[in-house]
């Protein structure tokens, strides 16, 4: 892993994601002294992904590793922000949240509100998820959609290297709670030019990746890249896709996307998580509260609504890949 | 002992219980409404603890925690309007009897999950570590929250860390309508502090000056970095769970046992061998129930808190 | 309390919801001797609602009381159910299952598939929520959509006495893990004939509390009766309403409520939870998906999105009343 | 002592080393994918305890389970397969290395989720109490579960409960990347079990014999309505966290103390010391290998799992 310690220039670097991570927590660390980081293997071993290394050697005991408790992970950053610091908590896995979910809905998201500004808790919690090879249903699962039903809490889920640098520099400047969603396929991989240094964003807005007129794709995470390639894939059919990849879900940009879906007449919305009750059920719904004629009715893709097996010729039979996504936006704008 | 001590201690005792009185009154009244818990009968571990909080210290209680707020010297007159849901309330209302918050006063709140406010103290003594102070963090809980994974969590997590946090369990014996005896294989709770490598004892919650003193033990350990203690303080809530609990679950001699040892009892009884005359023990009952009863009509004089507002400080 | 104890004999008995689910939880303690039941306070005491009085007296050891250890109490629920129990389990309020949601998503809902049905988990979880004058933030909540978005557990919401009876029986009787979610204002109330002993019904199905024309209004839980109050009011107005209960929310009856939207044209959800990622969401994406044609942008009305505030004055300016829900519903019709 | 216990022993953590050597064979050669636990090293653990476990009894293990797969009497093909994604593996490949299942062994299968099987297995045991059983639930975890909220409150769930649990902790030092002895503040994890009303006590986990002697009473124990019981099995893994680990973190002199008291140094020792020829012990090895070489050929020659099934069995 290069030294990401330049950070402060703003300038150019070649990183992957996982670098881009660490690009960022080292920014925040060296500028924010309030700034805390830890959870489980994260100093001393550098991460089980590797995503912080360096840290703790540079950054000393403000970088520590935890018990195997995150409830006392999270509830240690509810306390410890509340008191003036702001800790950047990792729990390793998505999944591993749901022991400890307590901490994030009924304190966490809680303490501004009830407290009327008294008291704030601007806590980071990074964490990553997605569907991986061989992983079992404990470990595959894509949870955002739990996250987004808590109001006070604000979520981002970055895909690209230079925003898992941008939105975690704007997490941690953020006042306000904010889940950072990583996916740990993605680590390794994205090396590219990653503008370090730059202005912190603020939380909000969206990417459009691609601009396009039949049909407007809202995406996020992981799944962007199978949306892209579908759609380059339908360019050649002639079909237009615009996609749009909402890295930050809350604050989320309903009016943009409902311009594009306006402009367009059709929606689409593709995610890693289980259909039902997914987030892509609230975005059809704001856009269709909103009124927008649409030409075709719109389409949700996701996971369907089952577990997910560790086999990978099972997972493969489930989560749409390239072709999937393009087969189904094929037949539904054919319809 | 000279009578001094005891009678500022009585003092507070009343002013906790007067005040408590004074809700129960409110709610049966139909002033302030939802599920209220009263602490009366365990006053002694506040009043106790009192004097120990530091300036920079911080304060975590439970959904019991009136007491709590008013030994961190939260006005009454705020607590009182919060719990009637005025805008006055120190939350503006949006707390509760159950979720009071006076950071100002070192009073991080009250929390109505069982046991979710000991992690939340070890972050606050771990930002002690980082910001200069000797803070001391100082988690409240009942019997029944030594069951709760978070607990233990941050029992562990200050310990591996020699987190200055007091861990200080209020044993009333009940777990809302369940003896906590039944509910565990080791009723001696304070014995699991060994298995954390941390001291652990129990004291007598009802007698202040015990509390003082070995709490202060705790705070004083704590504050030097010898890390986190579990004080096991033993005493009795001589009323419901919470304001309508019909409270038929008792044992056989324990009523009588409670009224002999609640911080009341016992401080009258050490109060009349110290040889103060019994006008003077009665004075602090009759000025705490007059100063609450004061704060109380202030508070409800106040108008409701405004709907207008129920939708701010959500964000930045 | 009335002794409920005649549940077996098909007869109509006059109790309220609370009784009802007493009554319920009899039968099935009476009719399968592999049912356990526990949670606090649930035995000896009879419930902090007196909900469950009695059944200790009755069943014995088969009903027990719990330390306050709720992943102990899910997750024995789901070893003691993959070992050939029945256990029915009580989470106090919805707001305390986040202390031990792990137990819900990661274990008891993973079962029956990862073992491809070699083991089952036939778990019932009973809890209670909503919003209640003077509740703080952390017991006020309404969190159905968090379980909704699980495949592999049921979830209902009973509102009447009979339907408190009646769904949980069924609950108790499904071979999959169910939710029932009750609401702790009902306990005490809607004293009415409740037919106990009937037939054990199969999840599934939804209740058609109002017939109309102008629109349809899915709802479900303690909504449903100022909805209904919503309706009456609007009636006398000249607007008719067809309401309907989705008593069962996983199975989630869309074909009916396709049905109904496309015969009224017009489709609005209520929930207590809030808006922003709630279940009305998913009613709304999916009746969007399915393309029927709608007069007016489709409403969804609920909490706002924020936290749950203690006075009475601040929640009722926040969750819609009867009025409020009449008062959108007649704006939004006219528009 | 005669040879033939250690012999059969050393047979059978042979077994299991052979069986995950050549799952890691599998893994680098990209046949097997994602991340996969061996427990190289520990095999005494699960060798000692397979005798004790009864017919009606249940394990509960976590994603380093293969070795206790294997002593739940699982036929190695079927693990291989469900490893290698297969649609002969014992979950049809939904499982996978971290999640196999198979309760038919009265294997009630790995866990992810780390502590999440120890309140699961006190429902088993409670079934026991229920179905007219005499049902032993063994939950295994490592050293870093113990600081996992549910795992206290299994602890305390069963001990209140007098439940027949036996909490077996193997105790590898290490917690992924990270040594325990720094993520507690009592290193001697069964210390814990007092605090709970449970006997407790350390063992040496490499030794099958003293295994299923000490794990044994705690069995009988737990048999004869006595309880729970936690034992705290010394051991280590000779691997990385999971097959790729670079595993670079271990301490000076923690290998070379390894390697003389994993398993196979210590029962070859021993069998070497009660005069069991060379050969005989080298044949375990051979015999080991031959199997597990076998067995995954079949499994390899499996298709697939079939991704038309994967909707199935998700309701009843
Ligand atoms: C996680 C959680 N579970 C259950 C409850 C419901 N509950 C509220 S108070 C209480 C009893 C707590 O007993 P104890 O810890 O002894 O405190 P006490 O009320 O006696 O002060 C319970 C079970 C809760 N608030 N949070
Ligand atoms: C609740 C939870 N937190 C974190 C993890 C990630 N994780 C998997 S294994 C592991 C280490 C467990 O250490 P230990 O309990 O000692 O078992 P060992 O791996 O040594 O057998 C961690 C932290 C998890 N799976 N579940
Ligand atoms: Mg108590
Ligand atoms: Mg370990």
């Amino acid at each position: 892993m290069p030294d990401t310690s330049v950070a402060a220039r703003p300038e150019a670097r070649e990183l992957t994601y996982g670098e881009a991570v660490n690009a960022a927590l080292r920014r925040c660390l060296d500028e924010r002294p309030d700034t805390l980081l830890y959870g489980e293997d994260i100093a001393k071993p550098g991460g089980v992904f590797g995503v912080t290394r360096g840290l703790r050697r540079d950054f000393g005991d403000r970088v520590f590793d935890t018990p195997i408790s995150e409830s006392a992970i999270l509830g240690s950053a509810v306390g410890a922000a509340m008191l003036g610091r702001r800790p950047i908590v990792e729990i390793m896995w998505v999944d591993f949240s749901l022991v400890a979910f307590d901490q994030v809905v009924n304190q966490l998201a809680n303490v501004r509100y009830v407290s009327r500004g008294e008291l704030t808790a601007p806590v980071t919690i990074r964490t990553q998820q997605g569907s991986a090879p061989g992983a079992c249903a404990q470990h595959s699962q894509s949870l955002e959609a739990l996250f987004l039903h808590v109001p006070g809490l604000r979520v981002c889920m970055p895909w690209t290297a230079q925003d898992a640098y941008d939105l975690l520099v704007a997490a941690v400047a953020s006042d306000d709670p904010v889940l950072v969603i990583e996916n740990r396929t993605l680590y390794p991989a994205g090396k590219g030019p990653v503008a370090l240094g730059g202005p912190v964003q603020t939380p909000g807005g969206l990417r459009v990746r691609r601009e396009g007129s039949d049909a407007t794709v809202v995406t996020w995470g992981a799944m962007t890249a199978r949306v892209l390639a579908a759609a380059a894939g339908l360019a050649d059919e002639g079909i237009s896709l615009e996609v749009l990849e909402t890295v930050w879900l809350n604050p989320f940009p309903t009016d943009e996307i409902v311009a594009s879906a306006t402009r367009t007449g059709a929606l689409a919305v593709v995610h890693e998580a289980n259909v039902t009750g997914g987030f892509g059920a609230e975005v059809v719904a704001r856009v269709a509260g909103r009124g927008v004629p649409l030409r075709v009715p719109p389409l949700r893709l996701g996971l369907p609504d089952t577990r997910v097996p560790a086999a990978p010729s099972l997972v493969a039979g489930l989560l749409p890949g390239p072709d999937a996504v393009a087969g189904s936006v094929r037949d539904w704008l054919r319809t | 002992m000279d009578g001094s001590q005891p009678l500022a201690d009585l003092r507070q005792v009343w002013r906790m219980r007067a005040f408590e009185e004074r809700v129960r009154e409110l709610r049966l009244a139909g002033d302030a409404v939802g599920s209220i818990h009263l602490g009366i009968g365990q006053e002694g571990v506040a009043v106790g603890a009192s004097c120990l909080i530091g300036p920079d210290d911080a304060v975590f209680a439970t959904y019991r925690g009136h007491s709590w707020a008013i030994a961190c010297g939260v006005e009454p007159e705020k607590l009182f309007a919060e719990i009637l849901g005025r805008a006055t309330g120190i939350n503006g209302g949006r707390g509760g009897s159950a979720h009071l918050t006076a950071p100002g006063y070192r009073f991080f709140g009250e929390n109505s999950i069982v046991g979710a406010g000991a992690p939340i103290a070890c972050g606050a003594a771990l930002a002690g570590r980082h910001d200069g102070t000797d803070r001391v963090a100082l988690t409240v809980f009942g019997d029944g929250a030594m069951n709760q994974g978070a607990v233990h969590e941050a029992m562990n997590f200050a310990a591996a860390f020699s987190l200055p946090v007091v861990f200080l369990c209020e044993n009333n014996s009940w777990s809302e309508l369940t003896a906590i005896d039944e509910m565990v294989g080791e009723p001696q709770l304070w014995r699991r502090a060994a298995g954390y490598g941390m001291p652990g004892e129990r004291i007598d919650g009802n007698d202040p000056e015990q509390v003082r003193d070995r709490l202060g033990d705790a705070f004083e350990v704590a504050r030097e970095g010898g890390g986190p203690t579990l004080v096991e303080a033993m005493t009795q809530r001589l009323v419901g769970h919470y304001i309508g609990d019909a409270d038929q679950y008792r044992r056989p001699g324990e009523r009588e046992r409670d009224a002999e040892n609640e911080p009341v009892a016992l401080l009258t009884r050490r109060l009349r061998d110290a040889g103060v005359p019994d006008d003077e023990i009665a004075g602090t009952e009759r000025a705490a129930r007059e100063e609450m009863d004061a704060a109380s009509a202030v508070a409800l004089a106040a108008p409701p808190a405004d709907p207008a507002t129920a939708k701010e400080h959500l964000y930045a």
